[in-house]
Parts: C-alpha cells; structure tokens; sequence
C-alpha cells in the first residue's frame, strides 16, 4: 500500500481515467519498493546500468571561455555525453528497468522532438523488452533521424493522427493505449509529468544529475554552487538538476522555459506562441495531474510553441509549479532569437554543440549574469546534432552576427542535411 | 429531477453525444431524436481539448465541435436550448470544470449547470480522491456524480466510490477507452457482482452498439445501458456525406429505439431476484 | 633533438618534402617533451581536459544479449560515448592541446567522413584557437551533418576539388597547406598515420583507450581478457585499444578491416573495392610514411572503397603493419554486407546504435566467435548517428532479414533524413 | 652527361613539364620545343596519384598525364624518344621509384632510367635520412641524386644533405609547394648564403615566373633557375582552348627564351668575386 503523498502541495496528484488507476496504483507502489527501498537491489541494478551503458558519471566541466566572458566561474554539467544524447537515458533506464521488476512485458512510450522515444528505445533494447512509442504524424515528418534511430533500436513507431500530430496529442493517445493494455504494459513517461508517482519517480531518476554535480562541484571548488541553471520543458532535466540543492538555501535554482517568439498569446487561436508555464501559466488539471498550464479562460489546453520542440509543453512537472509558488525556484525565459545566439556562442566558444532545449538555459546566464553569484552550474540537459536542421532553417530567418557563414552548403549542392 | 429516476421502471437506456458536434444547431436536433428515440437520460460531453478516456470516434467528435465554437458558455446555452424530458448529465473533463467563473473550483461550474438543468457529471479523469470539491458543490445544488468503476478497480478504491457516488455507477464493460467494439460483456458480469450491493442503479458502457449488445448487458443485471460510439459514428457519416439534419436524425432515432428494445428484452431474460 | 625511433622494424620514417622536416621535427622533439616527459604538466592538463571536456573514462559495458548469443563474455569499450560521439577526440584534444604548448596560433586538418574534422573542430573551439578543416568535395556533399558541426564549433571548412574529393586528396591537400604555414600553423592529422612522429604519438593519445580497458578488464574479470578486436582504417581506434596489451602475449588482438563489395582488384581503373589494407596491400610510401598500401603493381595508390567512410582509407598506420608482420595483430576483414547486418543487430539487441566503421569490429565477432577466447573486449570505436542516411540508402539496396521495416519513413513523406 | 655540365659556363636555365602532359605526343613537341628555347637541363615529371609537394598547376598536369595513360614504363619510353641533347632529371615521388621491378627497392628504376637516358633524380618526398638505397643505385649507374633545400632547412638536415647531394642542389626559394608567384626571391640570397660553400651548382625554383624573375634570381648569386609552373600553365592554357600543338610549343620556345636571356643578365650584375 502507497504510503508515499502523491501531491506537491496543492499539485500533482492522480487525475486519471478509474481504468488507469489501478496500473497508477501498482506503480506507485512499486516505486516505493524498488526505488525507494532499493527492493532486489532495484536501484543497484539501474545505477550500474547507468554506468556501464549511459556512461555516468558525466563530467561537471569548468568553462574557460564563457568564465572569462561573465567572469563568473561557469561548470558545465555534461548529460549531453549520456548515450543517446541527451539527459532523457536516466529516467528512460530507471522505467524501463523497473517494467521487468514489475513483470511487465511490454513498454510503450510517447515522444515529441524524439529524444524521450530514442531514449526509452535504447533501454528497451538495452533489456531485451519490445517496444512502441507513440509519436504524432506531424513530428514523425520533422524528426526523421530520431524516428529513424527508434526503428533501429528495433521499437515500432506508432504515428498519431488525431490533432495538430505533436506531443500533446502523443501523450494522448499513450494514456489511452495503456489504458487498454495496462495489465501487461509499462507507459514510460518522458518528463517529471503525468500522475503520482511519475513525477516523483522521474525525478529520483533524474536526481543523479545533481547528485553527482554537488559532489564534483564541491570537490572542485571546495563548496557548493551559489547558482544551478536548467532549462525547462516537462522540467526532468530541471528536477534532476535541482532535486539535490532544494535544501542547500544558499544554492540558487533557475528554470529557463521557453519565451518562444512572444509571451503575448492568442486566445482567440488557442495559441501561446511560446511554452513559458511556469512564468505566465495558471493551475489546472492535464495529463493526469494539477500543474501550471497555459490554457484559454475556459480551460481548454493551448498550443505551445518554442524553436526548440523537447520544450514545447504546455504544462510542467507539478513539483517544479510547487516549488516556484513557494519562492524556491526562480521562473524564467527566453525566447528563441536568445536561444539561438546562446546556441551558436557555446558551439564556437567552447566546443559543445549543445541541444536548443539546453540553449535556453546558456541564453538566460548571458542576459543575467550579473544577476548570479560567483559559482554557476549549467546542465548541459542534451547535445545539439538532433537540431542541426531546425538551426541552420532559424539561423537563416534571423540576422544573427554570431552564426557562421553557412553559404559553403549551398556552394556543394544537395538538399537537406 | 434525480438522475436515479431515469432507472425507476425498467432498464434504462443512455446514449451520448458530444454537445455541438457537427455542429450547435443539427447537435440540438440530434440529441432531441435521442430523447424521441426513447432515451431515459442523456449524457451530453463538454468538448475538452485533451480527451485523454475517449477512442477515435469520440475524439473526432470533440475536435469537430470544438471546431465549431464550442466552449463551456455555449454548453449551457447549448443545455438551455434543449426541447427533451429528460435526466442529463454533462460528460466533461476536469479542468473545464475547475477553470469555470471568476474563482478556481468546481462551484460556480456546479452552479451555472444546475441553472440551465443539468442533473449530474461523469467526470472520466477525476478519481474519487480528488473529487471532494464537486462532490460538495454538487450536494449544494441537489446534483449527482456519477463514477466508473473499471474492471481492474481494486476493492479499496471501490468503497471509496461508492461513499460518493449518486446518481448511478457507470460500469466500464472492458478495459481501454470509449469506442464501439463487437467484444462487450465478458468482463461485465463480474463487475456487477462485484457492486450487486451498492444503492444506485448499475449503467453499463463502453462498446455497446446494437440492441443485441443491449439486451446481453441487461440480462447480465445491469439497469441500464449507455451508448456513444455507436452514436456518435451516425453524426460523423452524416457529416462527412453531407447528409440532411432530419435525415441524420432519423437514424439517431431509429438506433436508440433498437437500443432501447434491447434493453427491454433483456429483462426478460434475467435471473429473477428471489423474493424474501 | 629527437631520439625516438622514427621506424617500427621497417616501416614509418619521414617521407616528406623538405619544407616539412623542420615541422616535423619541431614536432617529435615535443612529443619527446611534453608526451612522453609531461614537461610543463602537459600530460596531467590533456588527461584533466579528456576527463572534464571528453567524458572520461568511458564504460567498459558487459553485452549482456550479444555474450548470450556467442556464448563468450562480451565487453564493449564505449568509445561512441566520448564528445563528439567517436574516438577521434582523443587524438585531436591532445594535439590541438600539444599545438597550444608549442606556441603555434593556428591549426589544420583534414577529414574524409568529417568525425577526425568534428573532433578537431570541437578541440579547437574547447581551446580557442583559429582552425581550418580540409575536406574533399565530395565527402562535404555527403557528410552534410558533419560539415554543418564543424561550421558550427567556428571553424572553416575549405573544400578540396582535385582528383575525387575524398579524404586521399584532402590529406595530400593540408599537407601541402602546411609546408606552407608551417612555421604558425600545426597539422592535426587524423589517425596513427603521416611521418613520424605522428603515428606514435596518435598512438600514445589513444592508448588511454586499453589503459583504461585493461584495468577495468581486470576489475569487472579478475584477469585480461582473450581478445581484443577494433575496426582499422587508418588504425588509431585500433592502436588505441591495443596499445596497452601488446605485451601481454595472452591477449589476441584482431584488427578489422573494410572488406568493402570484394578483395578483387580492378587494376585498370586504379579500385580497390575494399580497403583490407592489411590483409592484401603491399609495402610502399605513402602520405610521409612507409607502410601497406593499396597500389597498383607501378605504385600508384589505388582507390579504396567501404561502406563506411571512416575506413576508406588506401594506407593503414605503419605499426599496425608491423604488428601484422610480426605476428602479434591479427588482420581480418569484413565485407559491407556484413557490416550492415551487425550494425542492425548490435542497435536491435543492445541499444547501441554503432559507427558503419566499429560495425566492423561486430561483424567480424559474428562470424569467428568460435575461434575467439572466453574474454573478448570490442571497441565500438563511435556512435552512427552520422550513418543514418548511409544505412537506409545500403539496407535499402540489399535484402537484410534483420533490418527493420521502414516504411514509416516513406508513408510520413518528406526527402532525406 | 653529368648533370654538373649544364651549369658549367653560364647560368643554367631549367625548365620542369609533367611527363605525358596532356598526352604523350604533344608532351613530347612542348620538352623539345624547351630545349630548343635554350634549356640547358631538364627536369621530367613522371606523375604520382599523390603529389604532396605540388601546387594545384602541376597536380593538374598529374591528373592529366595519368589520364591520357603515363605509366613509368611509358615514361622511359618517353624519354627515350624524346631528340634533346641537354641532361635529363626525372623528378617523381618515392613509391614509384621503390615499386619498378621485380624487387622491392629503387635500382631496377635507376638501372632502366640509365638505360632510355636520364641523368639524375629529385624526389620530393625522400628525405637524405632515407636516400641511402637510392644514392647507392645512383652512384652504381652514374646518376645524380638532387636534394632540396628549404628555407626552413636546419643547419643539421643541410650537413646530412650535402653529403649525399650531386648533380645541382635545388634551392627552394619560399615554403609552400610549387606554383608560380609574384614574390620570388626574398628568401633567396640567405638561402644560397648558407650552402655558398658547397661544391655543386645551385639551382632556384618555385616561383620563378619571368625573365625579370630568372635575372634576380641570378644576381642574387644562383648558378641556375628552375622553372615549372609557369610552363605548365602554357600547356593547360593550350589544352584548354584546344589549341594546335605546334602554336603552345612556340609560347613554350618564347618564354624560355626570356628566362634564359633573364638568366644571362643577371650575371652581369652578380658581384665579380674578388680574385685571389
Ligand atoms: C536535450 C533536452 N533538454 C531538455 C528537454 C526538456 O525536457 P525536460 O524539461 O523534461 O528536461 C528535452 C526534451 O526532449 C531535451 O531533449
Ligand atoms: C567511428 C570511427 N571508427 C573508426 C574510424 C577509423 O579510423 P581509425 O582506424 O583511425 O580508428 C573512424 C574514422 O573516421 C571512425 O569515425
């Protein structure tokens, strides 16, 4: 029986379809066992897995260049060297591992920019399960690599027809088909989202990010950091690089969300031209849980929208919403041309193509460092080679002075990338 | 008028439709042959964005209507407008309901709704832990709450249920979401014996398409029989032929009568209570 | 004043146009310093950056699946989870970084598929000097991605369009551009190749592969393991991962090379369709160094030809030949079909999505694993992210039972990946 | 013939083609139509597919010799052919030197280049450390073996080539690889300065484009001038417009003719030296 609270003060909880809740239920209590009870040495399993195939510990890389530039000393917690790419192995892992402790035969998974999906189909190959996600039509066309990289991982990739065919919608029918399957099948959920006790599940996942940074941030300047700074889509990266610090005061926490091209929103549309929950949402219920959301005045769900499509969400992990009532977490955002510059500056000065999600957060340090203390962790939540083409189509659009001379594309012929 | 009236006689049929679907006017129409067609209550959706229990057909639904302009205002309107005599229920989802009026929470939701007739909700992502607020508000209007009670429902969330709910229980007759399928029944027997005792009239749902379906259901021990797919595929046919209102009606009509036959034969065949 | 020995028994030397000796023996002399003395820290500050930048270590992960099928215990060397996702970075951090000790302000280097020009380009960002990548025509009309990262990170990519604009071209090219600059300007070559001391000391950048595989063999083991295997190109994956066993007689080494569509000839056109240097080339001098090559019975050098970009190189480092002769490396080779089905399988069974050059390593494994010990470490030299089009192009052409079904590709519309 | 003679009166004038450049016949025209200019050596190219010391002028020249068929059999055809009576230098890269033959090493070339009358070698990527096997066929044939000396060549590298140089020393008069330029020279006279006292004639090349070039060069103190690319730039130019052989063998004839007489005024300048 789940002793574990399912609600982050007021948010969170369980708001799904009764057919769902007796899955929910087993799960939370299967959490408890194995995650948090470490039951069959669950979580000795999944930390050595995550070892020896993701590749912890992930470096806590000090900055050279953009240290001198805010003079600032800037660490670069690298999840962008996980396998697969991006911080989304952790949870991915940790779900799918925990599926075969349940006895569980099945994984099915929903994505949207595809790093969740190419995530769960690696852990699911990793532990010989077979697995499908679900992934709307529309980003199955603007994500082909990653689409690709699931099909070869040797998982299905179911297209989603209704709606605008994007995460959303995704997330949708993933519920839908657990519902219908839920006695054998694990729904591995991308993000600190969904009902209790994903978002708290996620979250332990993810919490190795800051353990290992506030390890490594000690031993390499002696004390903790006055500032940790993540980017927030669902916010998994975000609670991962947080979860350790909640209780060192001291320790500043930064969620970046995605300003978009505007904060302004269109009612009338039922579009928010950016994914800036946490800063300009207001509670309700979606995905099975209370959150921040960006809804019209009826309480129907908007469509959100960033250039980065792993941050375009319109709700957001219930804890991350909890902790920006409660003064811990400082909301922010940045928009996409600012996004896009930081992209270009981390590439050029220090070498890590970073993913436009991740940009975000670099965006924000260089509008607001002089707001930040002397001791700056930035999590590196994923590598950029996912957004090659998103990049090269935005950067042609603006007039960044930063952006190479890309014209040597042209010159050679072809088409895309 | 109490839900639980719609049970009273014999076994009741209900039949769903998305409010404004194709669109406000041929959805008064069509849920009005409903009530023509002899439907006992009626379950009317509030269209929601995020549809998370609905198949495709009511999915498609929801977006045709919300396409259409609907919005909780004209849901009201929409209920208001209605020429029929009998129970309704709004089907909804959460936050529309939490989001409604100046202050967060189900009341002034619960208000309007018992203003222009509503007599009760099936809220699909609200569970029992969470359903409080409303379960209050609705006691202040003299509404009921309906719950569904799945197969895979453990015990403990049963009696849980079963403190709150009014109206009538819907039994989910197999898992997975709303949707026609030709596989109804086997889990539904268990189900009802599973609740034989609880006070409030046993409605069965999820599948059901034909009298046939319908007079299985009631043989099983149900009081009652709720159909929407099945519905819901004669509004889209019509709408994607282009097919005129009244005709369209008429086979709404037509299809809730052979439910409603259905429904009846099944009486008959049930195990007769033992008299005490 | 150099001592090391320039030669493996008859092989390496200095084949190269005078205005180069003085480079290159600037060169050698700070190898001898800074390499192989670790004056100045040199050795402490590239294993400090390798850690923090790179991601080192990197796993040595038990193959739970593929040791299941052989029978054998299975270790994959995780090489694909260094940045830039290949072991090419350890070469071009240290020489990028050997460039900076020496004083010089500007680096160039060639690439044939774009991972050795990725890597440097990185390199060269992470360590903030100026930096030009040779590149062949062709080779940048099909390796877009690549060149896009490397513009990216702030170098220039200057297109080579003699010949056939592949790597041969782009290495006899920077050459060339060195003997011109070399007096500012250090020439990152990319792999255990070129005039000494390049082959060396590529070679000692790479050993920390088998460094760290040898201690982490004996702690997962107990012991070392059976046999080593590593795809060869040009052969600095495979000097890596051997380096550190080649005196421990117990260990068989096998070296992978491109079996490419067959090991004929066709003297007349001057094509190999392979690039099994090893296995079938013959004694000559090429690119600054004595060493195998693929020539024609007059000495012109042919042209290679692999599935795999990375390996389709017509010289092979000149140690790597030694080892051959004298028995201690075992030279096989793998043909591109095969390739394919390992890199199909290796991604369905394991979760790793490899490099089409390290498929090699996994294909030879396939077919031999009854003559290999009970031990046996596979270097998965990189990740094959960079491949995707490749793969569906060539699974496409052949009839593979394991591949996936990728009509979903086709259905969704839309052209390349 | 030794190669020495060419330089023994006056200032020697030494034109460089690509062997077989763009096609054997023609090829054979353009190097007589140098001698006839006044050259008093000149250097061959046999093409290597992998010309690492060359500018893009004489990579194309390669490319296209090797296209239109050269082989090193075709080329001691070639010189064989060819009605000159100035010494010959075969210039090529190392490989194909080692390859000729049955066995491995460079005397069966030597001893067949001998044979069809070449006088001497400049093998642009055999450094004096690995010449030894190619000095000893030389010496067993009576060839000459010419080194290079770089701007940048160390006091050390220039001892261990001074041992083993004959023929002429090819003094390089910049970095980089061959290919004609405007800024000739400047790094010429320390150049020469450094190997004053060495016992063979020297020879400047890269670079040398003009009889005004050729005459600076020699008033810098040379004994002789190399000359490639200039050259070949006439051939691609003809190859180009298609232009009749005999018209390029007259540009080729012209300019030879200036650098020559460019060479024999820079004597005039020279400083007399001093009698002892
Ligand atoms: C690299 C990267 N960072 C961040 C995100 C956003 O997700 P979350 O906020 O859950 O970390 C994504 C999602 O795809 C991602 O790929
Ligand atoms: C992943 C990978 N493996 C292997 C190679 C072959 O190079 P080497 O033989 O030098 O390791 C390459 C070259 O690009 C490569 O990218």
């Amino acid at each position: 029986m789940s002793i574990e609270d399912p609600k982050f003060g007021e948010y969170g909880g369980q708001f799904v379809p009764e057919a769902l809740m007796p899955a929910i239920e087993e799960l939370a209590d299967a959490y408890e066992r194995y995650v948090l009870d470490n039951e069959d040495g669950f979580m000795d399993e999944f930390r050595s897995r995550l070892a020896d195939f993701g590749g912890r510990p992930t470096p806590l890389q000090y900055a050279d260049q953009l240290s001198a530039r805010y003079d600032t000393d800037i660490y670069l917690k690298r999840e962008d060297l996980l396998h697969g790419g991006a911080h989304k192995l952790n949870n991915a892992l940790g779900q799918v591992l925990l599926a075969k402790y349940m006895g569980k035969e099945r994984i099915i998974a929903e994505t949207g920019a595809g790093q969740h999906g190419t995530a769960t189909a690696m852990a699911a190959a990793h532990l010989n399960i077979p697995c499908e996600i679900y992934m709307g039509e529309t980003d199955i066309a603007r994500q082909r690599p990653n689409v690709f990289r699931m099909k070869i991982n040797g998982s299905e990739v179911v297209p989603v027809t209704v709606g605008r065919g994007t995460l959303k919608e995704a997330i949708s029918e993933t519920m839908r088909e657990w519902a219908t399957t839920v006695e054998n099948t694990h729904y591995v959920i991308g993000s600190v989202v969904g009902p209790h006790p994903f978002p708290k599940m996620v979250r332990d996942f993810q919490a190795v990010i800051s353990e290992e940074a506030r390890e490594q941030a000690i031993g390499k300047t002696g004390g903790l950091p006055t500032d940790v700074v993540a980017c927030a889509g669902g916010g998994s990266n975000t609670m991962g690089a947080f979860a350790e610090f909640v209780d060192d005061e001291s320790v500043d926490l930064h969620a970046v969300e995605a300003g978009g091209s505007s904060l302004e929103v269109d009612e009338k549309a039922g579009v928010a031209p950016n994914s800036a929950t946490l800063s300009t949402g207001d509670e309700g219920v979606l995905h099975g849980a209370r959150t921040k959301l960006l809804q019209d005045s009826d309480g129907q769900i908007m469509e959100s929208h960033s250039v980065s499509a792993g941050l375009d969400y319109a709700g957001v992990g219930p804890e991350l919403a909890h902790l920006v009532d409660e003064g811990r977490v400082n909301p922010v955002n940045v928009d996409d041309d600012l996004a896009l510059e930081a992209f270009h500056r981390l590439s050029q000065d220090e070498g890590i193509i970073p993913a436009l999600e991740t940009a975000h957060a670099f965006g924000y340090v260089e509008k607001h460092h002089d707001d930040l203390g002397d001791t700056v962790v930035i999590n590196v939540s994923g590598r950029g080679d996912k957004d090659l083409e998103t990049v090269i189509e935005e950067t042609e659009k603006r007039d960044l002075d930063i952006a190479p001379d890309m014209s040597i594309l042209q010159r050679m012929g072809g088409g895309g990338l | 008028m109490g839900l639980e009236s719609a049970f009273a006689d014999e076994p009741a049929f209900v039949p769903y439709l998305a409010a404004g679907d194709p669109n406000y006017g041929d959805s008064l129409a069509y849920v009005e042959a409903l009530a023509a067609g002899g439907a006992d209550a009626i379950e009317l959706g509030l269209p929601f964005s995020e549809p998370i229990a609905e198949g495709t057909t009511i999915q498609n639904a929801i977006v045709r209507s919300l396409e259409a302009g609907m919005t909780p205002e004209r849901f009201f309107e929409f209920v208001a407008d209605l020429d029929v005599d009998v129970p309704l229920v709004c089907m909804t989802y959460y936050n529309l309901i939490y989001q409604y009026g100046q202050a967060a929470g189900p009341r002034p939701f619960v208000a309007r709704a018992a203003e222009v007739g509503i007599d009760g909700f099936v809220v699909p992502d609200l569970p029992a832990e969470e359903a409080g607020p409303l379960r209050a508000a609705c006691d202040e209007f003299g509404l009921d709450l309906v719950f569904i009670v799945a197969p895979t429902t453990t015990a403990e969330r049963l009696d849980r249920m079963r403190e709150q709910v009014s109206g009538y229980v819907y039994v989910q007759a197999r898992l997975g979401v709303t949707g026609a399928r030709d596989d109804v029944g086997d889990a539904t027997e268990e189900s009802l014996a599973r609740i034989a005792d609880w006070d409030v009239p046993k409605a069965v749902g999820f599948g059901i398409k034909t009298g046939d379906h319908a007079e299985r259901i009631v043989a099983s021990g149900a009081d009652g029989v709720i159909v929407g797919s099945a519905l819901v595929d004669i509004v889209a046919e019509g709408y994607e032929n282009d097919d005129p209102t009244d005709e369209v009606a008429g086979r709404l009509e037509a299809l809730a009568r052979e439910l409603k036959a259905g429904a009846l034969r099944g009486t008959q065949e049930r195990p007769q209570p033992e008299r005490t």
